[in-house]
């Protein structure tokens, strides 16, 4: 029942007490939900298809709004997708708003068998010194044969198959200045 | 891909052979139905099971999990007796006319050079015979028995129909309507193209099975010309992306080689690595190796890398031997590994950004035992997934007790994602919560790292702090900087080489690879995406979807790596005038002057016949026969790690030689005594990998609710198991215990004679995601087994008893 | 109120048909059941849009979602292994409201107002008059309507009638990767449908037929079938009508009960006055 | 007679119809007690209850008549419990007067139309017409079988959902055609029992009737609880 309706009814119906009310809620169009959300072209992060889409987020970028997604759709401009989208494409919504996404960083103690929270600032460090003492541990500047090799085979580092090409070269950037041999990602699965 | 997407609508004919297109990549699929609408394209689909490919396919095709290369032998062996092969295209465009030593030779399964003891090819055999000059001797008419063709054509005869029959279990009358259908393609006037994805790669014998492929391709003279190409359809949004950034330890950026022990200086590493062509009419565009490579050092090490210090090369961290994903966790689990003769140890800390390795496998046990051997693991995700919490999965993993496992995890919040073409990625909203992007994560870590480093000293601290972070806000680094960092910037005043009036000051964007220098004037973080970022500005956020040529090639839409070309090798869908073979569907031509149509794989202005099509390979030409490879320069059916029978070629061989299986005390391998049935695993279009389950309330999980086993309907009436019913899976690894869907699109084949089953189960649940829609890891059956040049696992055939739960 | 102007029909409307004035061009769905794979990107999109569901479901052994339409899941693909002249196939139709150009819902309908008919053709459940009697579930031929137990209503596929009122698509067709599902007037879908049956027959499907049933008046949605002599393999009646029984209902006994009910008072009253009381005469 | 002294207002004859039925209380006969018309009006009160909350639903023309219930959902829930009561008030009523209903063969006759008009034109010979004559106990077992073909069809259609599709649209004419002739019966039961038969009314009401109203109406009734000379053994 919409409100406009509601309002009909109510003072139509208000007379209606006394005599015969035959006014009713006609039946109308239903509301278009999307007329004023914002429009964000983007695209899909499942598979290599790469369908475009467009990301509707509630308000019009007012200050006042924290924009949260409302409704996903194929962006009818990509010349690969056309508008169209798979089952996961068409469900972006639930990927992005869905509650089991981890919003705070978390740590497990050595030997315990549950999470704790931990600030940014805390997680960042303790894992830098992790980095370092584990580098200055196992670096190998020649390897058996004398050869200079500067490589770090203590640490392993995997993924970027779901990231950016920028994020992935700055991966790389960073794989290289700890001299990271054990590098793979899904492209090899 | 070769070619793209769209690009498929231009098909007469699609082999989809080694994927499920329709369910994997189901909008991409749309082209294949728009050919079948526009040109009554025939749509062939070769699968073990009866997929939603074949669903709407022309002709579908069973075979047995592992057998593509028999069969795709079958298919060149058929062109080539029948003489349906574009013959004009195989003498023109491919090595078919090189003459290849003498003492190469293939005799009871094993290729000339194979060094029992090592388990490697030596693989001198294999070389071409070249004249006084260096340059390759050729046959023009292929009739030089040492001619590649003549090789190949002893190579592939015994793939008989029947030998196809008798090893793929295909009846011999479907297997000769596909080669009828395929092999119509072998001409000028019509084209074919070949899609295939994780059905092929994810063998012990992928990388031929993609050769095979190419072969066939090649003959048919279907490689570089609209509707055709050899077309790898990539799993995750920027698979393609994240190899081309070096995502793999064997290349750097744009596909460049990782520097090896043995290479001590900067000019030994390019002498090493930078061809010389082996024909006159041979481009060998790799011969810009050094201008790649140094222009790529100045990128990573700024103004620290100078002429002085070969240009920073010395920081760059050497490899010795294979530091790929099964051996990440074998030297993890191991806690050593021997390189270069001496033991060095093994990882102990451990970043994974948005990676699974218990779910991805394989063989998810050894997976769980590896990482609990860390004592750090950062794990940068938007969920909790089964990597997250390996220190609490369930019993069935047999990882050890909570309290044993001495790794101190950290669980991170990202987003963020590309696309194939290099399309920008513009942002909706905010990441929730306190989550951060990724690419901030990554600078805290490195900068928190620096500072220790400038603090406190320790193992050479140069290799760490000498690494360009120079962005405008280091800990938030502007994506829009990196690409253009990656794209190509001139250090100093730089002369375009083709046209001299073209000049670049210092700080200028370069327009592509064609100006990069090796004298240290340009820096370039990815010479194959050079352009993307020109003064013009950030081409990847083009959205002009205009198709002028009507072959769906936009140039105007984002950039296509390299030079925003959309259809490689295009030179070869021109004739030896440089007219298209098909006029209707036109890859470039030569108009007098220059290459016109799509961005030329060309120099543009060279007269035809003054660089051979294929202008990455020393030699111009396409290989038919291709010596760099670790098993064999011509595909050989070899059965996988877990074989059901011997091998029908060749019993001695079985699998792939050139495998070398792994032995620590998780790594069991089962025989087909104890498990006849042969098992493949899939995906579903529902999900996506390990991910989409982990939305609660989520649609998707609605509309494929649980893990699931489908068994052909005959063996289920076998063993009384009804639709519906539990039933469990066993390997030599593990076993697990699901839902039993009994269909009639699994159906038994005789192999070698003898009736095989098949079943499979798709991968997609794990014991982490929402309550109600978890299930055993698929992994936990899958053998450690890899293809011995991708070391890509084999996750697609291997050996299963089945019994009722 | 603007919008009557739109009904072309209402159910249970007072006298006879509600003729709203506008003419509006009349949408039609397009179904080619021989380019759908299967994805139900169209089941998710419609929920996603009309922010309904997930209905609980768990795996029995079937690719189908559910084995019925639900009033939260108006859209369902159902999946069909076959043997058939042709070989094996796996037949799959996306089964949803086939807007009929003569509604049995609405024809069963008892509440006015409750089921309408837009002039574009869209058949559509007013929650604000439904009783939730179940009626239009038992009169439509394809077993559509369904019942939610939460709001006490009916529900069912709307056609985004939306989306189309604001003249965009519906959100099922939009996502459809294979272009299996398109949208149009009737009349350009009847045309690509039969264009599309033809050439099936060219490729040897002799039985193809566009499945545009007239028992109903023809349907809002069109069908292409390859195999076409059994349409219940695809789940859909052979000839699919508005229930007879309820056409005699409402045109014969109902008029012919009224008029006996009358008929009686006035024949009481009509006795009374010419028979008057029976009653005992004086002194008897 | 009770035990406390009666109030001069009440009538003798009503107060005995309280308890018991057929006897004679100085000039009037008690016809029924308190049982029997209570059980009749709730029967009564039932089916209009079930009718008034029916008819909009059976067609549109009289949609008004359910906003004096609150509207057309407020209908659809009430009138299958109204049915439901009035279904179980008329097997109470069937069981209470099943007994006065046994059929003689003289009832026979009202099954012939020749018989129905005679009683239209008041004349026919009722010399022999006991507490209830032919028409009314006709009337009585068609009422009984229409509740019936009311309840089973009305189930039906409660829940269509639970019966399949041609159970539903047969329970539809059924619960039309039985609810049409039930109201047909009951509009001439209603004439006969208020204006064409004076008398009739208060003696569903009060439960008492005149000896003449008895002689006229009932005589072999009326003989038998008065005790004067039956004409025939």
């Amino acid at each position: 029942m919409q409100r406009r309706t509601f309002l009909k009814a109510t003072v139509v119906g208000g007379g209606a007490v006394l005599g015969f009310d035959v006014s009713r809620a006609e039946a109308e169009m239903r509301e278009f939900k999307v007329s004023r959300t914002t429009e964000t072209r983007s695209t899909c992060p499942y598979c290599a298809v790469s369908c475009g889409v467009i990301i509707h987020t509630l308000g019009d970028q007012a200050k006042n709004v924290v924009p949260a997604v409302v409704h996903v759709e194929g962006d009818p401009d990509h010349p690969i997708s056309r508008g169209t989208l798979c089952p996961k494409g068409a469900t972006l919504k639930d990927d992005i708003t869905h509650r089991r996404r981890l919003l705070s960083p978390r740590v497990r103690r050595p030997g315990s068998d549950h999470w704790e929270d931990i600030s940014w600032d805390e997680a960042i460090a303790k894992i830098a010194r992790h980095v370092k003492d584990t580098r200055d541990r196992t670096f190998v500047a020649r390897n058996a044969r004398g050869e200079v090799v500067n490589r770090t085979p203590g640490i392993a580092m995997i993924g970027g198959c779901t990231d950016t090409n920028e994020f992935n070269f700055l991966q790389w950037k960073v794989v290289t200045a700890l001299g990271v041999p054990y590098r793979d990602t899904q492209a090899r699965v | 891909m070769t070619n793209g997407w769209v690009d498929i609508k231009n098909a007469d004919v699609i082999l989809a052979m080694g994927g499920n297109p329709a369910e994997n990549h189901p909008v991409g699929f749309k082209w294949f139905l728009e050919a079948r609408k526009v040109r009554n394209c025939k749509l062939v689909a070769v699968d073990p099971r009866f997929t939603r490919t074949a669903a709407v396919a022309d002709l579908y095709s069973p075979i047995r999990p592992g057998t593509d290369i028999a069969f795709l032998c079958g298919l060149v062996r058929h062109a080539i007796e029948t003489g349906r092969f574009h013959e004009d295209y195989v003498r023109l465009h491919t090595s078919a006319p090189c003459l290849v030593s003498p003492d190469f030779g293939f005799d009871e399964g094993l290729f000339s050079g194979f060094d029992a003891e090592k388990g490697e090819y030596a693989r001198e055999s294999w070389a071409y015979q070249l004249d006084g000059r260096g340059f390759v001797k050729t046959d023009p008419t292929l009739e030089d028995p040492q001619c590649v063709f003549q090789l190949l054509k002893k190579h592939v005869d015994r793939y008989t129909p029947e030998m196809v029959e008798r090893i793929c279990g295909t009846p011999k009358d479907t297997f000769l309507k596909v080669a009828e259908i395929v092999t119509s393609t072998g001409n000028a006037a019509r084209v074919g193209t070949v899609t295939y994805a994780l059905g092929w790669t994810q063998h012990s014998t992928g990388v031929q099975m993609i050769r095979a492929a190419a072969i066939l391709q090649l003959l048919l003279g279907n490689v570089g010309r609209p509707g055709g190409g050899v077309n790898a359809f990539r799993g995750h949004s920027n698979i393609q992306g994240a190899t081309d950034t070096a995502g793999t330890f064997e290349i750097l950026p744009g596909y460049l080689k990782t520097p090896v022990g043995s290479q001590h200086s900067l000019r030994e590493y390019l002498d090493a690595n930078t061809p010389k062509p082996l024909l006159a009419a041979s481009m060998n565009y790799w011969q810009n190796y050094p201008k790649f490579m140094v222009s790529l050092l100045k990128a990573v090490y700024g103004k620290a890398a100078t002429r002085e210090n070969d240009f920073g090369y010395s920081w760059l961290p050497k490899v010795d031997g294979n530091y790929s994903w099964m051996y990440i966790y074998d030297d993890m689990y191991r806690g050593s590994s021997t390189r270069a003769g001496g033991q060095e140890p093994g990882p102990e800390g451990f970043i994974t950004f948005g990676m699974n390795p218990v779910a991805l496998g394989p063989n998810s046990k050894k997976m769980v035992a590896a990482l609990s051997k860390l004592k750090w693991m950062v794990v940068v995700e938007n969920v909790e997934t089964e990597t997250a919490i390996f220190w609490k999965a369930p019993r069935e993993y047999e990882g050890p007790e909570p309290a044993a496992i001495p790794t101190e995890v950290f669980l991170l919040r990202t987003f963020t994602n590309s696309a194939r073409w290099l399309q920008w990625k513009w942002k909706a909203l905010d990441p929730p919560g306190q989550a951060k992007a990724d690419q901030e994560i990554l600078a805290a870590i490195l900068l928190a790292v620096r500072d220790l480093y400038q603090k406190e000293g320790g193992a050479l601290p140069e290799q760490v702090t000498s690494v360009s972070w120079s962005y405008s806000n280091p800990y938030r680094p502007d994506l829009g900087e990196v690409l253009k960092e990656m794209s190509g910037t001139a250090l100093a005043e730089v002369h375009d080489p083709s046209d001299k009036t073209k000049v670049h000051t210092a700080g200028q964007q370069l327009d592509g690879f064609g100006q990069l220098m090796d004298d240290g004037t340009t820096a370039c973080g990815n010479w194959l995406h050079s352009g993307v970022y020109t003064e013009a500005g950030n081409n990847a956020q083009r959205r002009n979807n205009a198709d002028p040529l009507g072959l769906g090639m936009f140039h105007n839409w984002a950039f296509s790596w390299p030079a925003n070309r959309r259809i490689m090798y295009n030179r070869a869908s021109a004739d030896a005038e440089g007219r298209p073979w098909d006029p209707t569907r036109a890859g470039i031509k030569w108009n007098g002057e220059k290459w016109v149509g799509d961005v030329p794989d060309m120099k543009p202005d060279a007269p035809p016949g003054t660089y051979g099509a294929f202008i990455m390979m020393p030699e111009g030409l396409a290989r038919l026969f291709a010596p760099a490879l670790n098993d064999g320069p011509f595909p050989e059916h070899y059965e996988a790690v877990e074989a059901p029978i011997a091998n029908p070629l060749h019993p001695k061989v079985t699998s792939n030689p050139a495998f070398k299986k792994f032995t620590s005390d998780k790594d069991v391998y089962g025989a087909r005594e104890e498990f006849p049935i042969v098992c493949t695993t899939y995906r579903l279009t529902e999900h996506f990998h390990y991910w989409t389950q982990h939305q609660h309330d989520g649609l998707l999980n609605e509309v494929q609710p649980g893990f699931f086993i489908e068994i052909p309907e005959a063996l289920a009436e076998q063993k009384g198991i009804r639709n519906g019913s539990q039933v469990r899976v066993i390997s030599a690894r593990g076993q697990i215990q699901g839902v039993a869907m009994v269909t009639r699109r699994l159906r038994p084949l005789t192999v070698d004679g003898k009736e095989t089953w098949q079943i499979g189960f798709p991968i997609h649940w794990g014991f982490a995601g929402v309550p109600g829609h978890t299930g055993p890891l698929a992994n936990l059956l899958t053998p450690s087994a890899m293809d011995p040049n991708t070391w890509t696992p084999e996750y697609k055939a291997f050996l299963v008893k089945l019994e009722k739960a | 109120m603007p919008q009557t102007l739109e009904i072309r029909r209402s159910s249970a409307s007072l006298w006879g048909e509600k003729t709203g004035m506008r003419h509006l061009p009349v949408v039609a769905k397009y179904i080619d059941t021989t380019t759908c794979i299967g994805c139900k990107a169209c089941e998710v999109a419609c929920q996603e849009w009309n922010d309904l569901g997930p209905v609980p479901t768990v795996q029995t052994g079937t690719y189908q979602t559910l084995p019925n339409l639900h009033p939260e899941f108006w859209n369902l693909i159902r999946f069909n292994e076959r043997e058939t002249d042709k070989g094996f196939a796996w037949l799959m139709r996306k089964d949803q409201c086939m807007h009929c150009e003569d509604p049995g819902c609405l024809a069963a309908c008892p509440s006015p107002g409750a089921i309408v008919q837009y002039a574009n053709g869209i058949v559509d459940v007013n929650p604000a008059q439904c009783i939730g009697c179940g009626y239009c579930e038992t009169g439509c031929p394809f077993d559509v309507p369904k019942f939610h137990q939460k709001t006490g209503k009916m529900a069912k596929c709307t056609l985004c009638v939306d989306r189309v009122g604001v003249g965009l698509e519906p959100a099922c067709i939009k996502a459809c990767p294979t272009a299996c599902l398109q949208f149009g007037t009737k009349d350009d879908m009847v045309a690509r449908g039969r264009s599309r049956v033809e050439a099936l027959k060219a490729n040897g499907f002799d039985h193809a037929v566009l499945y545009d049933p007239p028992g109903v008046g023809g349907t809002g949605v069109v069908t292409v079938l390859a195999h076409g002599d059994h349409p219940e393999w695809y789940g859909l009646p052979r000839d699919p009508r508005v229930s007879p029984l309820l056409r005699l209902w409402k045109s014969v006994l109902r008029p012919l009960g009224a008029v006996a009910m009358l008929g009686t008072l006035f024949a009481a009253v009509g006795h009374f006055m010419y028979q008057g009381p029976k009653e005992p005469r004086e002194g008897a | 007679m009770s035990s406390g002294a009666p109030s001069s207002l009440a009538d003798p004859a009503v107060l005995r119809a309280r308890r018991t039925e057929d006897v004679v209380v100085g000039d009037e006969i008690v016809r029924h007690r308190l049982a029997s018309r209570v059980i009749h009006w709730s029967v009564a009160l039932l089916f209009f209850l079930a009718l008034f909350s029916g008819l909009p639903i059976w067609t549109p023309v009289l949609g008004w008549m359910a906003h004096l219930l609150g509207g057309l959902n407020v209908c659809r829930w009430l009138h299958p419990w109204a049915g439901l009561l009035f279904f179980l008030a008329m097997a109470a009523m069937f069981v209470h007067w099943l007994g006065d209903m046994r059929l003689e063969p003289p009832d026979r006759e009202w099954l012939r139309p020749r018989k129905m008009v005679e009683y239209m034109k008041h004349e026919g010979d009722e010399a022999e017409v006991g507490k209830y004559n032919g028409g009314q106990k006709l009337f009585f077992f068609a009422v009984a079988l229409g509740a019936a073909g009311l309840i089973v069809s009305g189930l039906v259609l409660w829940f269509p959902l639970s019966f399949p599709r041609m159970a539903s649209e047969l329970a539809t004419l059924l619960h039309d055609l039985t609810f049409i002739l039930f109201v047909v019966a009951v509009v001439l039961h209603v004439y006969l029992g208020t204006a064409a038969e004076p008398g009739t009314f208060h003696s569903m009401v009060r439960g008492t009737v005149t000896r003449r109203w008895a002689r006229f109406h009932h005589p072999r009734w009326y003989r038998e609880v008065t005790g004067e000379r039956p004409r025939h053994p």
